[in-house]
């Protein structure tokens, strides 16, 4: 056992599995000489060379293009975005290309494309958005968020050596800021499985990434008060684990929904729509969600403030359900 | 470079395939047994013939749409193609995909995506893969000339040539995108003159010659497989049907067309393989019987093989698919 | 007053917006000479010339972003995209360029991007996407999707003349398969506003584009039942029109949301959340939604009728309700 | 071409204000005063306030991240810039965005995208709208060397030439795209051989030497604003920073930058006015206790700005907002 920070953690995953299997490899912008714009791979390309770690062109089409085309010839690329704002550019490659390979043609495509995202560094509009809404709605993609070290490291083995297009949603806030004693031996977190990140029984907030913790802050502050918070840690966005959503929330029979994503057609709206769908009989009132403003993610440490989910505002939803 | 009597055989063979297998499923588009539309290299099809037939059993193919010579050859039968346009579930993607959206990883040849370029970046991912393995083995990536204006052709070239890797891009001029003439599509007079972009070298062929475009590509591959890098084959050719079989092109001048009638790729190698006595006109009609036996075949294996079933439509989103997932 | 079809009402709006607005333009793949694969330029160029028509070289984020740049200098170009699926190309340029214009810099960009989407033409899955998911998440656009000739008219007429940018969903199966009388006069439909399709009061199917048909079906063949359905075709997808969405189910109390999209993540699970958000007193059973599987869009006729919502799936979701 | 001595000292004036703002700006980063990151373009300033000089009133420039001397230029001020670092109420956006994230519709430009090269599209754009109306009007859109390896460098680019529109493209070639060196980014040996892919014409300037990129400009400009079509502009600097402060740039050798310095573009028009007899000492010690002054105000200004309100946030997402919405 050891103490590692959640960017470590992702660091370990990634030295691990590329010792492990020759066949994984990263590339992206400035992840070589450099060792990446968060340091993610310092270190590696001493270790592991120029053609394990790929320093590319600035075209995140043309590297997230030729990850698809090296993992179809048995590689198991791991794509580093810069910021996972400049995913949009290579929106097409994983979308009609990665997401639909195996339906379409029977082909695997097992690439891992890691996507530093979230806001509360004062990054504005292109160095803070939460991207997994745009990929929410494409079949045939994995979209994995841990919120912890061990997640991180665990969720991340897990995607390297998936045989599905997995986008692995790291938070950047979380990258130094967070700690757990990991293992000393190989360990991966199945994908697909939520987590109970804390037991409870009058309320279940569902939430992922970052927002864990603003929950857990809610749970502590909530417990002084008598209330019992179930705090549901998605960890894997898509699909989601309906199993776990739904458990939990037949034990409480109240919801909050939490996300740092915008409101609207989030990840929050769809385990709400479950919860409507498969376990209408349990609710004991309506499923509150609590998420960012419909806006871009805005630059001054005070409207950021108030675009980023607060403890405060999720006391007050569950505060809000409690009295139904 | 000496090609052998058997290969050009093997060339025209496949020339008079392509042309055969794409003239009927054009004949069964206009008799509606064809599931949605019907798209033809007709009049082009030397250069996927050319390129594809130059490739060796381990390389890659990451083609585009009118690339018909490349699935043929390497190895995927005129009758799952056939069942593939019927929407058969013997077809190459058992109904998930239609037409030409081909690609089956048993024979080295990558899905075709819509979108046209997209196969050049992915392309060059698997050239990465060779040279980051040491393995001797190539990509031949082909995108249309208007394919040539997307960003993925410019993000594909670069890096391919930034980290001289072995792959080959192949482009089909025919002339048109669509309805769209070159004029409108880009300044410069040869698309070859992309290829300066990126210190990649270039080639322009005659895309009606299969010889031509065979021997291009044999040149270029080798100069991959042996670590020169990536290089670029403009073959020039003309789009003799519409876009697809509903488009009477009647944007395209009829002069044009009947110029370049007279240079069919077909009747060129014929004239090559008499003149030069590689073979008699018997020995190609035998050819030709034995690729309208093939297609005949390919059609009755077709029209004969079923349905998917409905249900298949949830099958195969992943690779691994999670367990959990089928609780409700 | 005259009967036209969907295409010819998309093909009249813009006929009408340009001769009124020099600024009016069209730029795509085929729109001059050719007229559109869809023929919704047919005769644009002999009129107006091909500055105003213009066919571009084949690179969506090329001329949707020129659109962009158009518009910032007071143009108000209306992109066609060739198949809506073709828009990843474009979607950095949508997503960073276009939407967060405005609120980052205060720059209005009036564009509008015409998007043939859906299934049932057996085009598989890149000529049937429906693409409203891809952008559902992205504050700072706007998303319509007509369901009749009469809407089509209407709001892509108030599309173009909007200062946002929106994307105009055009259903492509309904092109030739549906008309409308329409005024002979100018009018808009205007953005934001949803449509009561049919009134009704044992049950509120919400839904929108061609999915209106099949609810509309739907609500005759239950009439025989006894059961009334109130249809509701939303028209605008982003942003909602919540007080229609509300309004008709606290009128109803029971809900079946029906798409076209692929249910996870898909616009319903939005209309869901907002129903057990902010009418969950009103609700008298689960909400159910009818929509695609979570899969690409299968290409062979038994697999795309399997895959798109049919009459009968509808029925059975209401039928399920009503027995709540 | 000859320059007026006014326009001169201008050019020299702009390379001091954009000089010492940003090293003001770097200083306050490393004090903690600003918020986020900061980015300069120390070293290569000639290439921003060359090109953003030569534009007349009405054109657009459609900037990137090191374009410093453009915003200022055109008439966004040194205080707004400052408070936009600060993310306070009184900068460019409000405290929307933040730092070089600058756009201002009323001095005519566009704002910039962090995906880079997105603005070459969008210039793109407005240039056709002039070429539409038929104004004689013309757009600059910068990009990074590292820039030009994106999708939308040569969409943009294209779609330009194919139309033969009135933009000149400029490249900021400062050798690195964050840590990665052009050896990386492409095989070519000069950027400027990009252009060869579209036929338009380019020029390499020594972008150390802003009389040689004004040069350039005004002749590009010109032949844009009468219709003769897209040039590309290739400016040869050094990035002298790290990629933004926090970036020690070890990754650069530091002969590299020994060399460059000695090329400083403030130093290299220093001398060309001083041994031009152009002007003398005591005038540019004049000029620069002008733009000293300059910044101390801004900074002055910056500090006593207020913040915005958070309630600003929810603000401005659309510019025609459904009033509807605003019911829940
Ligand atoms: C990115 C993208 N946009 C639009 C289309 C629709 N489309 C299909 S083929 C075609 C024209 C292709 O022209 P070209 O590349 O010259 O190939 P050709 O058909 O002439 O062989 C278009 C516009 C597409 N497939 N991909
Ligand atoms: C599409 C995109 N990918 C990644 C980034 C992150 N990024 C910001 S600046 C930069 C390097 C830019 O290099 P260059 O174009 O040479 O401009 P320079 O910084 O050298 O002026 C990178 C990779 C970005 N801004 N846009
Ligand atoms: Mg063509
Ligand atoms: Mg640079």
């Amino acid at each position: 056992m050891k103490e590692i920070t959640y960017l470590e953690a992702i660091k370990e995953a990634m030295d691990e599995e590329m010792a492990r299997d020759p066949g994984v490899f990263v590339l992206g912008e400035d992840v070589g000489v450099y060792g990446g714009a968060f340091r993610a791979t310092e270190g590696f390309y001493e270790k592991y060379g120029e053609w394990r770690v790929l320093d590319t062109p600035l075209s995140e089409s043309g590297f997230t293009g030729a990850a698809i085309g090296a993992a179809l010839v048995g590689m198991r690329p791991i794509v580093e975005m810069q910021f996972a704002d400049f995913i949009s550019c290579a929106f097409d490659q994983l979308v009609n290309v990665a997401a639909k390979n195996h339906y379409r043609w029977g082909a695997a495509t097992p690439i891992v494309v890691r996507a530093p995202y979230g806001g509360n560094i004062h990054g504005g509009a292109f160095h803070s958005q939460c991207i997994e809404g745009f990929f929410f709605n494409v079949p045939g993609l994995k979209i994995i968020a841990p919120s912890t070290a061990y997640d991180a490291k665990g969720l991340l083995k897990a995607a390297i050596r998936d045989n599905d297009p997995v986008i692995y949603c790291e938070h950047k806030y979380l990258y130094r800021r967070i700690k757990d004693s990991i293992p000393d031996e190989d360990y991966i977190v199945p994908i697909g499985k939520a987590r109970i990140a804390r037991e409870g029984n009058d309320v279940s907030v569902i939430t992922y990434g970052a927002m864990v913790h603003t929950a857990l802050e809610t749970a502590q502050l909530l417990e002084e008060n008598g209330v019992s918070c179930e705090i549901v840690d998605l960890r894997t966005i898509l699909p989601l684990d309906k199993k776990s959503i739904l458990g939990s929330v037949k034990k409480t029979s109240k919801v909050v929904v939490l996300h740092e994503q915008t409101k609207t057609g989030g990840v929050g709206a769809e385990v709400s729509a479950l919860l409507s769908e498969y376990c209408f009989d349990f609710l004991d009132g309506p499923i509150l969600r609590v998420a960012a403003p419909d806006t871009p993610v805005p630059y001054s440490a005070q409207m950021e403030e108030a675009f980023i989910p607060q403890t405060k505002d999720v006391v007050a939803a569950v505060e809000k359900v409690m009295r139904y | 470079m000496d090609i052998k009597r058997e290969d050009l055989l093997r060339l025209y063979y496949y020339l008079k395939l392509t042309r055969r297998l794409e003239d009927r499923v054009t004949s069964l588009y206009h008799q509606g047994r064809i599931l949605g539309g019907a798209w033809t290299s007709n009049g082009t099809e030397a250069v996927s013939v050319g390129y594809g037939y130059a490739l060796e059993k381990n390389d890659i193919a990451a083609p585009y749409f009118r690339d018909m010579g490349v699935f043929l050859i390497r190895g995927i039968t005129a009758k799952r193609i056939m069942a593939q346009y019927m929407g058969k579930k013997t077809g190459v993607t058992g109904g998930k995909e239609g037409n030409v959206h081909i690609g089956d990883l048993n024979f080295g040849v990558f899905g075709f995506p819509s979108h046209l370029a997209d196969n050049y970046p992915v392309g060059t991912g698997a050239a990465l893969a060779f040279k980051i393995r040491n393995e001797k083995r190539i990509v031949a990536a082909c995108t249309g000339d208007g394919g040539t204006s997307r960003g993925d052709f410019h993000e594909g070239m670069n890096f391919a040539s930034a980290r001289k890797l072995p792959i080959v891009f192949i482009c089909n001029n025919n002339q048109y995108a669509y309805s769209t003439p070159l004029r409108l599509q880009m300044a410069i007079k040869d698309i070859a003159e992309r290829a300066l972009a990126y210190a990649i070298p270039s080639k322009i062929v005659d895309g009606n010659n299969v010889v031509e475009v065979y021997k291009a590509a044999m040149e270029a591959y080798d100069i991959a497989r042996n670590g020169g890098g990536p290089s670029f084959i403009e073959c020039k050719t003309m789009r003799m049907h519409g876009h697809s079989e509903h488009d009477s092109a009647r944007y395209v001048p009829r002069e044009l067309l009947e110029e370049w009638k007279k240079k069919d790729p077909i009747l060129t190698m014929e004239k090559y393989l008499m003149e030069n006595t590689i073979a008699g006109k018997e020995e190609l009609d035998g050819i030709d019987s034995q690729v309208k036996k093939e297609i005949e075949e390919a059609e009755a294996f077709a029209e004969e093989s079923p349905y998917p079933d409905s249900e298949d439509c949830l099958k195969g989103v992943y690779a691994t698919p999670i367990e959990e997932e089928r609780g409700i």
